[in-house]
C-alpha cells in the first residue's frame, strides 16, 4: 500500500465507514494513482479523543461532537481553526436523536413526554462517555424548556424522570443498541436517527418502528485532520482528500443510505422519504454553544450530575 | 494424588450417602457454573451453522486478532519463564533483606485490577504521562501498538511462573544443588542438570497458566490498545468489537476459538499432571 | 580455647554458597522495577499530585462511594460463594474417586484460561431474561443480570480456581494418620473435619479466599457485560475509574484506582499476617 | 476378655500382605509384633484398630465381633508411628480430644475432663508442657503426649506402631521402661509393633515374630531367643553366621571348628546348617588350625574379629575386650562354638518346623557366651 | 597433607553454634565427629565442605586457605544425610555427574567416564543397579550410590553426614564395615558425623566428641571409651549410673557398694561423683546389704536388673544371662563396681580436665565387665 490513514471514529459509524472506505480507496487510486489502506477504530467518541491525546496515531477523526475535537485542538493535535478547514463548519452530514420502539409500539411512545411515564423503560448510553447520549440529554432538555416556557427547574425534573426510567447505561451508542435489540431490554431506544434506521433495517424480522419526536437537537458530525500525526507520517494530503470525499455526491449517497441527513439539497431530496419533518434546534440556539453547554451541564457537578445522581 | 485405599472385603458396608451427596452437589454446581457457560459459547457460535461459523473465523480481522494474540503470548511467555525462574531461584535459595517484600511486589499484579494496570501504563507511557513527552520526542510508539500490549500483558502475567515454581523449590530444599556444588558443577550446570528437571512440571504449569492469561487478557489491553481494527485488536478485544458490531454469532465464534485454546491448554496441563504424578 | 588473636575477616554472610545471586538479583530487580514498580509508581505519583483534600472529595463522592460499596459487597458475596464451593471442590477432588474426577479437576482451571470478556458475554446471555438460566430464575423473582447478583456471579466465576487450587494441595498432603488418630478416638466424620482437618487447611483457605477477593475487587472484563453499569446501583469501581478516564478526569481515575489497590493490599497484608500467626501457633508438627 | 484373631488375610491388589494370622492376646498381656520391614505388622495393627479390614478371617474381642464395629466403637487407644498429634492443638487439647468428642450424653463435664487431663499429664510427667504445641516438643515428649491422648479414653486395648522408631538410643531406652510401667499400672492389653528385637525382648510378655505375612514363631522372649524355630527367625535374631556342617550320630562336624560344646540333635546324618551368633564363637590360638585372624576392630566394650581360611570362608566373632588378650591379627586360630541352632539342609527355610535344640543340654553350657 | 581447623566459630543469629573448634585431621585418617543432636557436627562439616562459612577462625588444607575457596574448588566428596541423590538420573548418571560437569578441557572422554563409573559400580558392588533410579533403590543401596558419586571425582577429603542414620540395624552394621574397607583401600581422608557411639567407635581411627559447639574430647576409640575426660563424655558414653561417693585417701566409698576394684585416684578427700556403666555393676547376693533387687528384665543375651535401697536410690545393672543365676527379685544384694570414672564434685562438669583414672590398675581388672 502506498498510503495509509487511521480514521478514529465514533461508536456507531462501523457500517458507514465499512462502505465509505473502499469507495474512497477506489477514487484515490483513480485520482492519484496510489493505493491507500484505511484503518478504522470505533468507540465512544470521548474515549477516542482521549486515546488520541495519549498517543493513538490517528490521521483523521470523524466524531459526533464538536467538543471532542475541541479537546484535541486544545491538546495541540488539531489546528485551532479546524472548523474552517472544511465546508459547512467541517460537518459533512448531520443527524438527530430519535426513537426506536418495538413492534406495534405497544407503549404508545410518540414524543419525549411519553418517556417520563411510569413503566416505560428507556435505553440510551451514558452521557458521560457517549456523545450520542449527550445529544439525547440535550434534546430532552430542550423539549422540556420549550414545553414549560423556559423553566430550567421543570426541565431538570423532566429529564430526571426520563433518567429514572433507564435500567442500564452502556458506555457507547452501540452497546445500548445491543442491549435493546439483542438482549431485548427496554421499550424504546434513543440514539441517532441514523442508528435507528440502520437497526430497523438490520433487524427486519423484529419489526422495530422508528419514531421521530416532535422536537430534537441537530447533531453535527464534525471531521478534522489530526495535523500533528498526519504531518509526522506525511499523510496530510490523503487525509484531506479523505475528508473532502465525504462531501462528494457519491459519499453523500452512501451517507443517505445509512440514514444520515445531508447538507447537499439535491441528494437529500433523493432520500426525503426516509426523513420525516422535525423541529430541529441547535446547541448554539438553546444552550449558548458547546462551551457553555459543557460548563453548565456536563462538567463535574453540573446539571447532568444532578439529574443523574439524584435518581 | 493419593488414591483412596479401599478397606478389605470384610469391611462393613459403609453408607456412601454423604460422599454421594457431596459429589453430586459438586458436579451439579460445576456443570452450572463452568460447563454450561462453556457449552453455551459453542452453541451460540454454531447456532447459524458451520458455514457461518467458518466464515466468521476466517474473517481477516479475526485472523489478524488471532495472530496478534499468538504473537503476544509468544513474546510474553518466554520472558515470564526466564524471569519467573530467576526470581524463584533468588527467593528460594538466598536470604537477603527485603526478600519477603520482593515476593510481595512480584505478586502485586494479582491484586491490581487489570484495568488499573492499564491505567498505570497510560499514566507512565501516555503522551501526557510521565515518560510520554520523552517517548514522543524520540518518536517511540509504545501505547496503542504492540509494545504497549506486550508490556501490560507482562504485567498481568508476572506472578504466574514464580508462584508455581517457588513453593516447590522451597519444599525441595537446596540439598541436591549443594551436592552438585561439592561435585564441582557451575551455577548454570546446577540449574540445568539438577534444578530444572525437578521443577519442570511446575514450570510448565506456570507457563501454561501464564499463556492462558496472556491470551485472554481483556481489561488491561483494552486500555492501551486503541482497538484499531485489524491492527491492535487482540482476540478478546475483537470479540467485544464483533459484539458491538452486532455480529453476535461472530463474537461467539471468535470466543469459541479462544475457548478452544483454553480447553487445549487445560488438556495439556492435565496430561502433564498425569505424567508427573506417574513419574 | 587458644586465645590466638588472629583477626579473621567475618566471612559468613559475605559468601553465598550457591551461585547466581548477583545475576538473578539483577535480572529480577530490573524486571520487577520496569514492569511492575514503575507503572505502579506512576499511579501513586498521580495520586500524590491530587492532594489529600481533593482525593478525599473524589473518594467520598456519593457515586464513588456507591461504586466502592458495590464492588466490595459483590466481591464479598463472590468470595463467600467461592470459599464454600472451592472447599467443597477441593474436598471432593482429593477425597473421593469417581468416574470423571479428572475431568472435573480440569474444569477448575477453565475460569483462569477463559478470557474474562468471553465469560462475561456468556454469563450475561445465560442469565438474561430469555437465557437458559434467566428463563427459570426470572419467573421465580430472581433477576441476576444488571443487578448486584450479576456482578457477584461474574466475579465468582473468574476467581473460582483460587480457593480450590490453594486448598487442594494441602488437603492432599494432610497426614492421613492424624485423621485416623481422631477416628480411633471416637470422633465422627463431621467432628474430624471441623476439629482436625479444617484447622490444618485454614491458612491456605484464608490465603485462597483473600486472593479471590482481591481478584474480584479488580475484575472488569466479565463484570461490565453483566452489570448494567447503572450509576449508584450496579456500577463497579474499576468501571468508574475507566469512565473517569474517558471523561478526561485523570485525577478521578487515579484516585479510584489507588483506593482499590490499597484495599487489595491491606487485605493481602492482613491475610499474610493472620496466616503467619496461625502457623506460629500450630505450624509444622 | 481376650482379643482373638483367626485366619486373618489381607490383600493389596495382587500382593498378599497377611496370609492367615491366628493369634490370641490375653487381657493385660503386652505383646510385641516383631518382624522385618514389610512383614505386615502395621497392616495387622491397623486391622485390629479398625482402620482397615481384612479380606477374610475373624477378629473378636471378648466374643464381640469387632469386624462389625467401627474404629470409634472399639474403644481402642492407638499410638501412631509418627504420633500423628493434632498440630494446631496444645498438649492438653490433644489429650482431651477423645473425651471432648464423646456424644453429649456420655461426655464428662469440662471440669472433669480438665481433671482427667491433669492427672494424665502428671502421670506422664509432662505437666509443665500442657500449653505447648506439638511442634515445640522433643520426640520423647511427643511420644508421651500421643500415649496420653490414647489413654485418656481408657481404651480396652492399647496399640502402638513402632512407638520408639524415631528416637535416639538413650531416650528410647528410657521410654521403653517407662512404657512397661505404664502398661503394668494401667492394666490394659497392649500390642506394639517393632522391628527392633532388643525392644521386643525387653518390653514384651510375649513376642510374635512375623515374616512375609505369616507368624513364624510366638513365645516368651527368652524362649524365642534361645530356640529360634526357623532359619528365618534364627537369622533375624542375630544368628548370622551360617556354617555348613555334616551331621553324624546327632553331632555336627566342620573342619577347623570345635563343635563339641553343642548338644546332640535328633537330626539325620548328612549335610545341615549351623546358625551361630558371632558372640558364641571363640577363636582359640592354635598353630595347626586352618583359620587365621584377619581383622580385629573395637566397638567400645566388644572386639570384633574376622577369621578366614584358605578357601575364603570368613567367620566373624565378637568378644568382650578382656577375652581377646593374646589374639592378634595374622594369628592362626581354631574356632569353638558355644551355642547354636542346627537346621537340616533339606528343610525349606521358614516353612518347616525346626529340629529344635533339645532341652537336655545343661543351660549354662548352651548359654556360655564367653 | 592435613586438614587444619583453628578457632572456628559460627553464630546463627544469637546462638553460638560453634565456639572455637581446633582440630587437625591427617591424611588418610578416618575421623568421627560424635555428639548429641544440636552439638554443631553438621555445621562444622558444612564449613569444611564449603557449604557454609565461619564467623571467625581458619581452615586450611595442606597450607591452602580453604575459606577463600568455593565448595566446587575444594574437591571434596560429600555424602549428605539423606543422600541428596538426583532423582531424575539413573545410578550411573548420578555417579558420573561430577565428571561430566568438569570444564571441557579437564573433562575425561565419554568412554573414560563410563569406565570410571563401571569401576566404581563394581567396587561398590552395585553393578547390577546401574540403570535404576534412586527411587527404586533400598536405603543401603542409595547410600552406596551417594558414596560412589562423591568418590568419582577422587576427592581429597570425604565428608559424610550421619551416613547410616536412616537405615536399620542390620544394614547399618554391614555398611559400616564396608565403608571402613572403602576408606582403607581408597586412601582418602574421611570425616564422618554421627550421634551413635557404637558407630564412631567401630569405624573411626579417631573420635572427636562434641557438645554445645566445643570439642569435649579427642582420642582413639578405646582411649575415649575407657577414659572419658568429662562428665558429659562419661554420660554420653553410657556411664549413666551416677553415684555420690566420698573420697578418702584416693579411694571412693559408698554404703552398700564394694568399690575396692577401682584403682586409687589423685583426688582430694571429700565428696565426688562416680560414673558407672550398668554393665560394670555386679549385684552379689548378700543378706546384710541395704540393696534389694526389684526388677529383672531380659533383653536377649542380657538381663537388666534394678536394685533399690530404702532411701529410694535406684541402681541399674546389666549382666549376661548366664551370670544371673541365683539372683531373683526381692533378694538383698550388695553391688560391686568393676570399673568407673570419678569426677570431683566441685569441678564444673564439661569444663575441667578430669582426674583421669591412672594407668597403674591392671587392665583386666578395670575391664572385667562380668
Ligand atoms: N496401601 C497399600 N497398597 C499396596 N501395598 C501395601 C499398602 N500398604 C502396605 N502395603 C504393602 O504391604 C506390605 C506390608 O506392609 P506393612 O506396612 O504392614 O509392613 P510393616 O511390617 O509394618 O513394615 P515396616 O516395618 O516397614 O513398617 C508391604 O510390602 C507394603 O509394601
Ligand atoms: N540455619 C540455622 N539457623 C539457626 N540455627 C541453626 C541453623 N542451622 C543449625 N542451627 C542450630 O545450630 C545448632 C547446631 O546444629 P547442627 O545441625 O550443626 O547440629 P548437629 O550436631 O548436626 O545435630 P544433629 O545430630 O541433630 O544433626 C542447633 O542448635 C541448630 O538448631
Ligand atoms: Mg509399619
Ligand atoms: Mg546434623
Ligand atoms: O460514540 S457514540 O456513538 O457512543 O456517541
Amino acid at each position: 500500500q502506498d498510503d495509509s490513514i487511521l480514521n478514529v471514529s465514533y461508536d456507531i459509524a462501523r457500517e458507514l465507514f465499512a462502505e465509505i472506505n473502499p469507495a474512497f480507496a477506489a477514487q484515490w487510486q483513480e485520482t492519484s494513482g496510489r493505493s491507500v489502506a484505511i484503518e478504522q477504530s470505533h468507540a465512544g467518541s470521548s474515549k477516542q479523543a482521549r486515546a488520541i491525546l495519549e498517543g493513538l496515531p490517528a490521521d483523521v477523526v470523524t466524531f459526533n461532537q464538536v467538543t471532542d475535537i475541541d479537546v484535541l485542538a486544545e491538546g495541540g493535535m488539531v489546528d485551532e481553526n479546524w472548523r474552517d478547514a472544511f465546508p459547512n463548519d467541517a460537518s459533512p452530514y448531520y443527524s438527530l436523536p430519535a426513537f426506536l420502539v418495538r413492534e406495534g409500539n405497544p407503549k404508545g411512545i410518540e414524543d419525549w413526554d411519553d418517556l417520563t411515564r411510569d413503566g416505560v423503560q428507556v435505553i440510551f448510553p451514558n452521557p458521560k462517555t457517549s456523545g450520542n447520549a449527550r445529544y439525547t440529554y440535550l434534546a430532552a432538555y430542550a423539549f422540556a424548556l420549550k414545553q414549560n416556557g423556559g423553566d430550567a427547574e421543570q426541565a431538570q425534573d423532566f429529564v430526571r424522570k426520563i433518567f429514572a426510567n433507564v435500567p442500564v447505561f452502556d458506555t457507547g451508542g452501540r452497546a445500548a443498541t445491543a442491549t435493546f435489540a439483542e438482549r431485548g431490554l427496554g421499550d424504546v431506544l434513543i440514539t441517532f436517527e441514523a442508528e435507528t434506521g440502520g437497526i430497523a433495517q438490520q433487524y427486519a424480522d423484529e419489526n422495530f418502528q422508528r419514531v421521530t419526536p416532535s422536537l430534537s437537537v441537530l447533531a453535527e458530525f464534525p471531521v478534522a485532520i489530526v495535523t500533528e500525526n498526519a504531518k509526522r507520517k506525511g499523510s496530510e494530503e490523503v487525509s484531506k482528500a479523505y475528508l473532502d470525499y465525504l462531501y462528494t455526491p457519491e459519499a453523500q449517497r452512501i451517507l443517505g443510505r445509512h440514514f444520515y441527513r445531508l447538507n447537499n439539497p439535491e441528494i437529500a431530496a433523493e432520500f426525503a422519504a426516509d426523513f420525516p419533518e422535525v423541529e430541529l434546534v441547535t446547541v448554539d440556539d438553546v444552550f449558548g454553544g458547546w462551551d457553555q453547554a459543557r460548563a453548565e451541564h456536563f462538567d463535574e457537578g453540573g446539571i447532568l450530575d444532578k439529574v443523574f445522581v439524584n435518581q | 494424588m493419593k488414591t483412596a485405599i479401599l478397606p478389605g472385603a470384610l469391611a462393613p458396608r459403609e453408607s456412601r450417602g454423604a460422599a454421594r451427596l457431596l459429589i453430586a452437589v459438586a458436579v451439579v454446581l460445576t456443570v452450572l457454573i463452568i460447563v454450561v457457560p462453556l457449552a453455551y459459547i459453542f452453541w451460540r457460535a454454531l447456532s447459524e451453522g458451520v458455514a457461518v461459523f467458518a466464515q466468521n473465523i476466517l474473517d481477516p480481522n479475526t485472523l489478524h486478532a488471532i495472530w496478534l494474540t499468538t504473537l503476544v503470548a509468544l513474546i510474553t511467555v518466554p520472558v515470564n519463564i526466564v524471569i519467573g525462574l530467576s526470581a524463584a531461584w533468588l527467593i528460594a535459595r538466598f536470604t537477603f533483606p527485603g526478600r519477603k517484600l520482593l515476593l510481595m511486589v512480584i505478586e502485586l499484579p494479582f491484586s491490581i485490577s487489570p484495568i488499573i494496570a492499564g491505567v498505570c501504563y497510560l499514566l507512565l507511557y501516555g503522551r501526557q504521562g510521565l515518560l510520554g513527552p520523552m517517548l514522543a520526542d524520540a518518536d517511540i510508539q509504545i501505547l496503542f501498538a504492540l509494545p504497549g500490549i506486550v508490556l501490560v500483558t507482562l504485567f498481568v502475567t508476572a506472578p504466574f511462573v514464580t508462584r508455581e515454581v517457588l513453593p516447590l523449590m522451597q519444599a525441595q530444599g537446596s540439598e541436591q544443588e549443594q551436592a552438585a556444588l561439592t561435585l564441582g558443577a557451575s551455577g548454570f550446570q546446577i540449574f540445568r542438570l539438577v534444578t530444572l528437571p525437578n521443577i519442570r512440571w511446575a514450570l510448565l504449569y506456570g507457563a501454561v497458566l501464564a499463556s492462558a492469561r496472556a491470551v485472554g487478557e481483556f481489561g488491561a489491553v483494552s486500555v492501551v490498545s486503541g482497538s484499531i481494527r485489524g491492527q491492535t485488536n487482540t482476540l478478546p478485544l475483537q470479540i467485544e468489537l464483533l459484539f458491538n458490531d452486532l455480529n453476535i454469532v461472530g463474537a461467539f465464534a471468535a470466543a469459541s476459538t479462544l475457548t478452544l485454546i483454553a480447553l487445549a491448554t487445560m488438556l495439556i496441563k492435565t496430561l502433564i499432571e498425569g505424567r508427573s504424578k506417574a513419574a | 580455647m587458644t586465645g590466638a588473636a588472629i583477626t579473621m575477616p567475618r566471612r559468613a554472610r559475605s559468601r553465598r554458597v550457591l551461585p547466581g545471586f548477583g545475576l538473578t538479583m539483577g535480572l529480577t530487580l530490573s524486571y520487577v522495577g520496569i514492569i511492575v514498580l514503575l507503572p505502579v509508581m506512576a499511579l501513586v505519583l498521580k495520586g500524590a499530585e491530587i492532594g489529600p483534600q481533593r482525593y478525599w472529595e473524589i473518594v467520598t463522592a456519593p457515586r464513588t462511594l456507591a461504586a466502592l460499596r458495590l464492588t466490595v459487597l459483590a466481591a464479598a458475596m463472590a468470595t463467600l460463594f467461592n470459599a464454600i464451593y472451592g472447599l467443597l471442590m477441593a474436598w471432593v477432588l482429593t477425597r473421593y474417586s469417581f468416574p470423571g474426577r479428572r475431568l472435573l479437576d480440569a474444569m477448575m482451571d477453565i475460569p483462569f484460561a477463559l478470557p474474562t470478556a468471553v465469560a462475561g458475554l456468556s454469563l450475561t446471555a445465560l442469565f438474561s431474561a430469555n437465557g437458559w438460566y434467566g428463563q427459570v430464575l426470572e419467573p421465580a423473582g430472581i433477576t441476576v443480570v444488571y443487578t448486584i447478583l450479576g456482578v457477584a456471579v461474574a466475579m465468582s466465576f473468574t476467581s473460582v480456581p483460587f480457593v480450590v487450587r490453594t486448598v487442594q494441595p494441602i488437603l492432599e498432603d494432610l497426614d492421613p494418620a492424624v485423621e485416623e488418630a481422631a477416628r480411633s478416638l471416637g470422633a465422627s466424620p463431621l467432628t474430624i473435619f471441623r476439629r482436625v482437618i479444617f484447622p490444618a487447611i485454614q491458612p491456605a483457605f484464608l490465603v485462597g479466599a483473600t486472593i479471590a477477593f482481591a481478584r474480584s475487587l479488580g475484575e472488569f472484563g466479565a463484570v461490565i457485560f453483566i452489570a448494567g453499569n447503572l450509576p449508584m446501583k450496579t456500577e463497579i469501581a474499576s468501571l468508574l475509574a475507566m469512565i473517569r478516564l474517558e471523561e478526561y478526569d485523570y485525577n478521578g481515575a487515579a484516585a479510584i484506582a489507588l483506593t482499590l489497590m490499597v484495599i487489595a493490599l491491606i487485605l493481602l497484608g492482613l491475610s499474610n499476617w493472620l496466616q503467619g500467626r496461625m502457623q506460629r501457633k500450630g505450624g509444622r508438627a | 476378655m481376650s482379643l482373638a484373631m483367626s485366619n486373618i488375610t489381607r490383600r493389596f491388589g495382587q500382593t498378599e500382605v497377611l496370609r492367615g494370622i491366628d493369634l490370641t492376646v490375653d487381657k493385660g498381656e503386652l505383646v510385641a509384633l516383631l518382624g522385618p520391614s514389610g512383614s505386615g505388622k502395621t497392616t495387622l495393627l491397623r486391622i485390629i484398630a479398625g482402620l482397615d479390614w481384612p479380606d477374610a478371617g475373624s477378629l473378636a474381642f471378648d466374643g464381640d465381633d469387632w469386624l462389625a464395629r467401627s474404629a470409634a466403637q472399639r474403644r481402642i487407644g492407638m499410638v501412631f508411628q509418627h504420633y500423628a498429634l493434632f498440630p494446631h492443638m496444645t498438649v492438653q487439647d490433644n489429650i482431651a480430644f477423645g473425651l471432648t468428642v464423646l456424644p453429649r450424653g456420655q461426655r464428662p463435664g469440662k471440669a472433669q475432663i480438665a481433671e482427667t487431663v491433669q492427672r494424665l499429664l502428671s502421670f506422664l510427667q509432662i505437666a509443665q508442657l500442657a500449653d505447648r504445641y506439638p511442634s515445640e516438643l522433643s520426640g520423647g515428649q511427643r511420644q508421651r503426649v500421643a500415649l496420653g491422648r490414647a489413654m485418656a479414653i481408657e481404651p480396652r486395648v492399647l496399640l502402638l506402631d513402632e512407638p520408639f522408631g524415631a528416637l535416639d538410643a538413650q531416650v528410647r531406652r528410657d521410654l521403653r521402661r517407662w512404657l512397661r510401667n505404664v502398661h503394668d499400672s494401667a492394666g490394659t492389653t497392649t500390642i506394639f509393633v517393632t522391628h527392633d528385637q532388643e525392644e521386643a525382648f525387653e518390653l514384651a510378655d510375649r513376642v510374635v515374630v512375623m515374616n512375609g505375612g505369616v507368624i513364624e514363631q510366638t513365645g516368651r522372649p527368652d524362649q524365642i531367643y534361645d530356640h529360634p524355630a526357623t532359619p528365618f527367625v534364627a537369622r533375624f535374631l542375630g544368628l548370622t553366621v551360617e556354617l555348613p556342617v555334616t551331621m553324624q550320630a546327632g553331632r555336627a562336624q566342620a573342619p577347623g571348628f570345635d563343635l563339641t560344646a553343642l548338644a546332640r540333635r535328633a537330626l539325620p546324618d548328612g549335610p545341615a546348617t549351623l546358625f551361630l551368633r558371632p558372640a558364641d564363637i571363640r577363636p582359640v590360638a592354635d598353630p595347626a588350625a586352618p583359620f587365621r585372624l584377619t581383622e580385629i576392630a573395637s566397638t567400645g566394650a566388644l572386639r570384633r574379629m574376622v577369621a578366614e581360611n584358605d578357601s575364603g570362608c570368613r567367620i566373624e566373632s565378637e568378644l568382650a575386650r578382656r577375652d581377646c588378650q593374646g589374639l592378634e591379627t595374622g594369628m592362626p586360630v581354631s574356632l569353638s562354638a558355644l551355642a547354636g541352632q542346627i537346621f537340616s539342609r533339606t528343610a525349606s527355610p521358614g516353612a518347616t518346623a525346626p529340629f529344635a535344640a533339645d532341652d537336655h543340654i545343661p543351660h549354662a553350657l548352651k548359654e556360655n557366651r564367653l
